[in-house]
């Protein structure tokens, strides 16, 4: 593994939840690493498979999905229809020739500022352990 | 589609020390202005401030933007600030974006270089995207023009009063048979020892009288949709098995009633009621409710009805069903207050154990004039208590309970102190671990009462055992130390009271997730901001009053209520809501008909014209979650704001 | 049901407990296999020299107990019970103490991959008790002893998984499955200083005299233990001025008494305060 | 209560401070509120010359030389009670035991405290045999405290006469063995 590997990840939180706990633990002041880069959307509902797969060719090494607790969702559902629709996608990008490892979903609630940066930590950590997005080393060949 | 070349201006905010330190803005901006359509990029100390609005407006005129990014805090802080100045420089307030890189870079990364990259990234990001926003549309829908209160504490009845007052109709939904909450249990109030009752009845009266205040009390509201100025509430009317319009409230059927040895909630236990029961003598309404669970016929299918044969309005109607209601309103007010902490877990204490310890509201029932005792503190046994000891804090500041300060039980110790003193004489030892009395003539308050000689003994109690050291001298012992000697203290006292701690209502987590509000870790409603909106929700027209939100006395309670009824008819004053303009569309032209949209849309918000074979959303009813975009499989769905090329342009732009 | 059973140091000189033990265990079907080659836990003194020290000596116990074929280790000590517990808690959290552990097992050629659970005799036997063979009839106990039961601090303290820790009622409940009641005080889990008895013995008077006035005042005459230490401390602590000194004994040789066994059988001579008026047998 | 401080290594105790503070489970004093729950519910706390409360301030207080010579954590009897109802969650007793390995090795052990004699013929009594035996114990112990064991006399005797007294000690299979075993174990606590 390489140590001085910092990868870059794009997280896709919704609004209502997970963005709101991001912004907690920034006024709570918690550390975490800078290698993630939040995109806002309103649900994690409207969470294209296609901007995922997008993220993963562009050369992003992780993606983060963040969205309510099951029975949060600020419009009733739509964070399940995510998790049914992401589960979809680690086999695709299997296909690719990714590790499905790169790509995870959490629920992180409004008050779960601390809950936010751990998850940012750890999976952080993790993608560190599976070193750079293969495009990008294949490109580079 | 909008073809018009971007013109954009970056404006990167110091945030004071917040931002600028840490993240080095003046590179940020300089790196700002060499991205693509970027044609002035800026730093300034405070973007929110006047002057950093005006930079903006100036900057829109001078050179002729059409896009505006800054970056700074969170878009739920300050993006509606930022988009009224762009409005304001003749510019949509949708061709804005906003970078967050306070809370999600100076404040949260410990490396300066660090966040400074991540600063760059995140304006990039904004810069690329707002290069394909536009102007989008809204429209303005009327606001029913009436609001919905739910818990009839002290907050939910003047949250109602300064509404109807205002002109607006009120639906009070209130759980138990009457309104009142807390308040209608206490005697006298700290720190001016007002009779509780007597500021209190006059506001319950008004709201049982007033002709914009529908009291719908034993109901309890299941079901709330819609949006802003145009929600829909389902409240279930529990049977009271009374018919409240033939009622006169003479009070002969309670007294009638066989069966009497229920334990009384409203006396906190201390006493019992009839099964026919009205929680107290000036409850509104006065109409009572038959305790379906306990009443001989209905809950045991025997012979009785003597409720009914006394009642000469014959108003004993036991083929009263749950009913179901519907009402509109604009606005919702949420005030359902807050449950007293039980102290049966903190098995040290003894309550429960020990006749002799009571809870803090058992304590207010003892002392209450209508109380079990006629307002004499008396021991179980009938006598008066010698010596009594308060215990502060029981559940609260603890992690294995309640980790918060409860904020009123200091105070309302205090007021325990006076009263035991002035009406028994007896010594009273308050066990206190801070003395917190931050209030206009709350220290004042406490001088007082030390100056009554109680007894102020600075340590948490750890023990209340009925283990006497000497036979005679009290029938509990209580275990402390006094840190400021540094000494144990066993002390035999009589009766005990524990100071318990506050925690939000039984169900607020459902109240909760009915009306979209989120809570804090222990429970509480979240204000939308702490200091700036408390009694304001994140979504539009629902507001807070109240215990609910967090611990707090009568005088802060009422305060806020009429804080959230001004809100809340400022808001129906308006007459009109815009609608939001993040919503879905459909392009006919690209869609396969294929239906799948109509099935994932939460709120039925899309039809399907059959005529021309195509899907078409209904923008009343869409609330731009995005699950149409997400589903369609020919990309004919889109949320405005939200589109593809909008979230691709961001992603890009972070990964290049 | 077969337990491994841990007696710890002060069980055979206790008073009657072995004896107890063993009567009570061959009447309701309990097999106790000893841990062979058990060695001291030790106790509150290891711990407050050493931690790690304290660690290989149970670590120790937890590796051959789990050779043994041991899914559970029980103790009959509260002191035991309290120093396996903590012992596990530390090992089962923290992979580098585990490691630490590891190292020096290696002199007695053990190997310890997880702490085995640890459980005293009366919580197996309370969680047990439905398959249990008790035997049939009355209480045999003479009506006019008042049994009061004494837990002692550490065995509801820190672990938590005793229901109602500060007024647990564990052995309550296992009395009355003999038809036994027992009179309610409130000075269950007070600390009696038992590991203070041979030094400062002062202290303890002060502590035992509480226990005992409380279960006197509340009409007990007989206690029932749980453990040698609270057991020695309450029989031999009541000094001087007591008029009538209380009989302290286990709960085995209550629950023996109550169940028919005869007394030689269980021990009571060896306590210090005589138990008087059981029925010779 | 102890008496008024005095400093006579101030970087010796800010070293012992920092490592106090540093670290599980001393770090959590930090978070003490000094409510005094611990020494209310302490069964020993008359005997103590500062409650658990009482020298958790001493050592925020940089005070470390007076905590460490404070009798408390050797009064300490585990018993657990202060930590079961600590609103702070602190493992009070695990810093008792951590406050008496840090005096036995700065040499602060109070001068007429019994408790460290007495576990330390605890020791050698594991070490030796394996198992514990309450009359070798004695024996151990008394040579420094020949008083106490005295006074203990009438109740050995009565243990004796009914036979609940073993003068012979008890042995594991190979004292040898587990001697070498916590001989490995035995590296000091803060060199991890
Ligand atoms: C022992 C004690 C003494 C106190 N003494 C004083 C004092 O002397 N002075 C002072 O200033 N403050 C005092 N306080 C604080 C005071 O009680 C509160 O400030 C006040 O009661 C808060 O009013 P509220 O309306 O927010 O809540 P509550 O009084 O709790 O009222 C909430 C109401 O909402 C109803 N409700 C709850 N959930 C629902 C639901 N889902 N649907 C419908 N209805 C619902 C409840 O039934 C209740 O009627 C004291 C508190 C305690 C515990
Ligand atoms: C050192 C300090 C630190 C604080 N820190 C915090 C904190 O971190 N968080 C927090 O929540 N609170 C804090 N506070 C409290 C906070 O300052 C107040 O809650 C808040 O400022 C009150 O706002 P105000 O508008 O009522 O009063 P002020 O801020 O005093 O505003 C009153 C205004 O009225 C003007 N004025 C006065 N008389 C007249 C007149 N006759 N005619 C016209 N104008 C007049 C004054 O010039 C002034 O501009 C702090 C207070 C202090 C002293
Ligand atoms: S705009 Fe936001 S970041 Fe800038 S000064 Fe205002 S609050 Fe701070
Ligand atoms: S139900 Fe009838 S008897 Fe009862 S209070 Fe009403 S009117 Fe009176
Ligand atoms: S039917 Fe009988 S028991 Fe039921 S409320 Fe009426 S009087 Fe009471
Ligand atoms: S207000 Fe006083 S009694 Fe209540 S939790 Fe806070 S400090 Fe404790
Ligand atoms: S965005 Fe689509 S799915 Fe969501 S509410 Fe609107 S129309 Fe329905
Ligand atoms: S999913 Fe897309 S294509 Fe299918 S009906 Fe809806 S809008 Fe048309
Ligand atoms: S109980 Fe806990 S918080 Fe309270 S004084 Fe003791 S250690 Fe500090
Ligand atoms: S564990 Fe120690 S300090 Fe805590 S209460 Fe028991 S004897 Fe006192």
């Amino acid at each position: 593994m390489d140590a001085s590997f910092e990868p870059k990840i794009i997280a896709l939180v919704c609004n209502w939840c997970t963005y709101t706990a991001a912004d907690l633990a920034g006024t709570s002041r918690l550390k975490y690493p800078a290698n993630v880069r939040l995109v806002r959307l309103m649900c994690t509902g409207m969470i294209d498979v296609k901007y995922v797969i997008k993220a993963f060719l562009e050369g992003a090494d992780g993606v983060f999905i963040g969205g309510c607790h099951p029975g949060d969702c600020h419009y009733i559902n739509g964070n399940l229809k995510a998790r049914k629709r992401i589960r979809s996608v680690g086999s695709i990008l299997e296909n690719f020739g990714f590790d499905p490892g790169r790509l995870t979903l959490q629920w992180i609630g409004a008050s779960e500022g601390p809950e936010f940066a751990r998850h940012m930590t750890e999976f952080v950590d993790t993608i560190k352990k599976l070193g750079p997005n293969p495009i990008k080393t294949r490109m580079i060949l | 589609m909008n073809r018009e070349i971007p013109r954009i201006g970056v404006y990167v905010c110091h945030c004071g020390m917040n931002i600028a330190p840490q993240v080095d803005v003046e590179q940020v901006a300089g790196f700002a202005g060499r991205l693509e359509h970027v044609v002035v990029a800026r730093d300034y100390k405070f973007m929110c401030s006047n002057p950093g609005q005006e930079l903006i407006e100036d900057d829109i005129k001078a050179h002729n933007l059409n896009r505006v990014v800054v970056a700074s805090c969170s878009p739920r802080m300050h993006e509606a600030t930022f988009r009224k100045a762009c409005q304001k420089a003749g510019l949509s307030p949708y061709n804005f974006q906003m970078a967050n890189i306070r809370e999600q870079a100076s404040w949260v990364t410990a490396d300066s270089g660090r966040a400074t990259a991540k600063a760059k990234d995140l304006v990039a990001a904004a810069v690329r995207r707002v290069a394909f926003h536009h102007p989008l549309q809204t429209r303005q829908v009327e606001v029913n023009k009436s609001v919905l209160v739910i818990g009839g504490g002290i907050a939910g009845i003047q949250a109602a009063i300064s509404a109807a007052d205002a002109g607006y109709k009120v639906y009070l939904v209130e759980r138990e048979p009457s309104i009142g909450g807390h308040m209608a249990k206490f005697d006298k109030t700290f720190p001016t020892l007002d009779c509780a009752a007597c500021i209190m009845t006059p506001k319950t009266v008004i709201a049982g009288q007033h002709e914009n205040i529908e009291l719908l009390t034993y109901c309890e509201v299941v079901g709330l949709e819609g949006f802003v100025g145009n929600y829909k509430a389902r409240i279930l009317k529990k049977p009271r098995y009374v018919d409240e319009d033939k009622c006169t409230g003479c009070g002969t059927c309670m007294e009638k009633c066989p069966t009497r040895k229920i334990p009384s909630g409203f006396e906190e236990n201390l006493t019992f009621r009839p099964a026919i029961y009205s929680p107290f003598p000036q409850a509104v309404p006065k109409t009572p409710v038959i305790d379906a669970d306990n009443c001989r016929l209905l809950a045991k299918n025997k012979r009785c009805g003597v409720c009914a044969k006394f009642c000469e309005a014959d108003a004993i109607d036991f083929n009263q069903e749950p009913r179901h209601l519907e009402i509109t309103v604009g606005a919702v007010i949420v005030a359902t207050g807050f449950s007293a902490f039980d102290p049966s877990p903190m098995v040290q204490y003894g309550y429960g154990l020990y006749p002799e310890v009571y809870t803090s509201l058992q304590f207010e029932r003892l002392n209450n004039a209508t109380g079990p005792t006629a307002g004499r503190i008396l021991m179980k046994d009938g006598r008066v208590p010698r010596k009594v000891a308060i215990i502060h804090c029981v559940g609260s500041r603890d992690k294995n309970h309640l980790p918060y300060c409860s904020r009123v039980c200091c105070m309302y110790s205090l007021k325990f102190s006076h009263l035991v003193r002035e009406k028994t004489g007896a010594e009273v030892w308050s066990f206190y671990i801070d003395m917190r009395s931050p209030g206009k003539l709350y220290e004042e308050f406490y001088n007082r009462v030390q100056a009554e000689g109680v007894h102020l003994v600075r340590g948490k109690v750890a023990m209340v055992t009925d283990i006497v050291d000497q036979p005679g001298s009290g029938n509990l012992t209580v275990v402390a130390e006094n840190t400021l000697t540094g000494r144990n203290l066993r002390l035999p006292v009589d009766m005990v009271i524990l100071s318990v701690g506050l925690q939000p209502a039984r169900g607020a987590e459902e109240v909760a997730r009915m009306t979209g509000i989120s809570t804090d870790g222990d429970g509480w409603f979240t204000e939308l901001h702490a200091k700036l909106a408390p009694v304001n929700t994140p979504t539009a027209g629902i507001f807070l009053a109240g215990c609910c939100q967090g611990p707090k006395d009568i005088p802060d309670t009422v305060a806020q209520a009429m804080a959230a009824a001004g809100q809340a008819t400022a808001l129906l004053a308006k007459g009109t809501v815009e609608t939001q303009a993040e919503i879905s569309s459909i392009d006919p032209d690209t869609c396969s008909g294929c239906r799948s949209c109509l099935e994932v849309c939460p709120y039925n918000a899309i039809y399907f014209d059959e005529g021309r074979r195509v899907a078409v959303v209904n923008d009343a009813l869409c609330q731009g979650c995005g699950s149409c975009a997400a589903t369609c499989p020919s990309s004919a769905a889109a949320v405005a704001q939200f589109n593809d090329r909008q979230v691709m342009a961001e992603i890009d732009a972070i990964l290049a | 049901m077969i337990y491994g059973f841990f007696p710890g140091c002060a069980y055979q000189a206790a008073a009657g407990y072995k004896e107890s033990v063993d009567s009570l265990c061959n009447l309701l079907g309990i097999e106790l296999r000893e841990i062979e080659d058990w060695n001291c836990c030790g106790a509150t003194a290891a711990f407050s020299c050493d931690r790690h020290k304290a660690l290989a000596l149970t670590g120790r116990l937890f590796a051959l107990a789990a050779r043994q074929g041991f899914d559970e280790i029980v103790t009959v000590c509260n002191a035991c019970y309290s120093t396996l517990k903590k012992a596990a808690k530390l090992l089962g959290s923290d992979p580098g103490l585990l490691e630490n552990v590891n190292r020096s097992l290696k002199a007695e050629s053990l190997e310890l991959s997880a702490p085995v659970p640890v459980k005293h005799l009366l919580e197996v036997m309370f969680r047990d008790r439905e398959k249990l063979s008790w035997p049939e009839g009355p209480c045999r106990l003479p009506k006019d002893i008042k049994v009061a039961t004494y837990y002692g601090c550490q065995l509801t303290r820190p672990w938590q998984n005793v229901p109602r820790a500060l007024r647990p009622d564990l052995m309550e409940q296992l009395f009355t499955v003999a038809g036994l009641e027992t009179v309610d005080h409130s000075a269950r889990t007070l600390c009696c200083g038992a590991s203070h008895a041979v030094a400062y013995p002062g202290q303890c008077r002060v502590l035992v005299s509480r226990i005992v006035n409380e279960i006197k005042a509340k009409g007990g005459t007989l206690v029932a233990t749980i453990c040698p230490l609270c057991q020695f401390n309450l029989d031999q602590g009541q000094h001087g001025s007591y008029r009538a000194k209380l009989p302290v004994a286990y709960f085995t040789q209550v629950l023996g008494l109550a169940l028919g066994l005869p007394p030689a059988e269980l021990g009571l001579k060896k306590l210090l305060v005589p138990l008087k008026n059981i029925p010779a047998g | 209560m102890i008496g008024k401080g005095y400093c006579v290594q101030a970087d010796l105790e800010k070293k012992l401070q920092a490592e106090i503070l540093g670290r599980e489970p001393g770090n959590s004093i930090l978070t003490c509120i000094q409510c005094g729950t611990c020494s209310g519910s302490c069964p020993l706390a008359d005997a103590m010359d500062a409650g658990p409360r009482a020298l958790f301030a001493l050592i925020r207080d940089g005070q470390v030389e007076q905590a460490l010579r404070s009798n408390t954590s050797w009064y300490c009897v585990s018993c657990y009670q202060c930590m079961v109802q600590c609103p702070q969650q602190i493992p009070i007793t695990d810093i008792m035991y951590l406050l008496k390995q840090l005096s036995l090795e700065q040499g602060l052990v109070p001068r007429d405290n019994k408790m460290p004699d007495l576990y330390a013929a605890f020791e050698r009594q594991v070490n030796l045999f394996g198992k514990v035996s309450e009359a070798l114990l004695m024996a151990d112990y008394g040579i420094k405290h020949p008083l106490d064991v005295m006074a203990n006399a009438a109740a050995a005797v009565k243990l004796l006469a009914k036979g609940r007294l073993h003068l012979v000690p008890r042995k594991i299979e190979a004292p040898r063995r587990l001697q070498a075993m916590i001989d490995a174990a035995g590296q000091k606590e803060h060199a991890r």
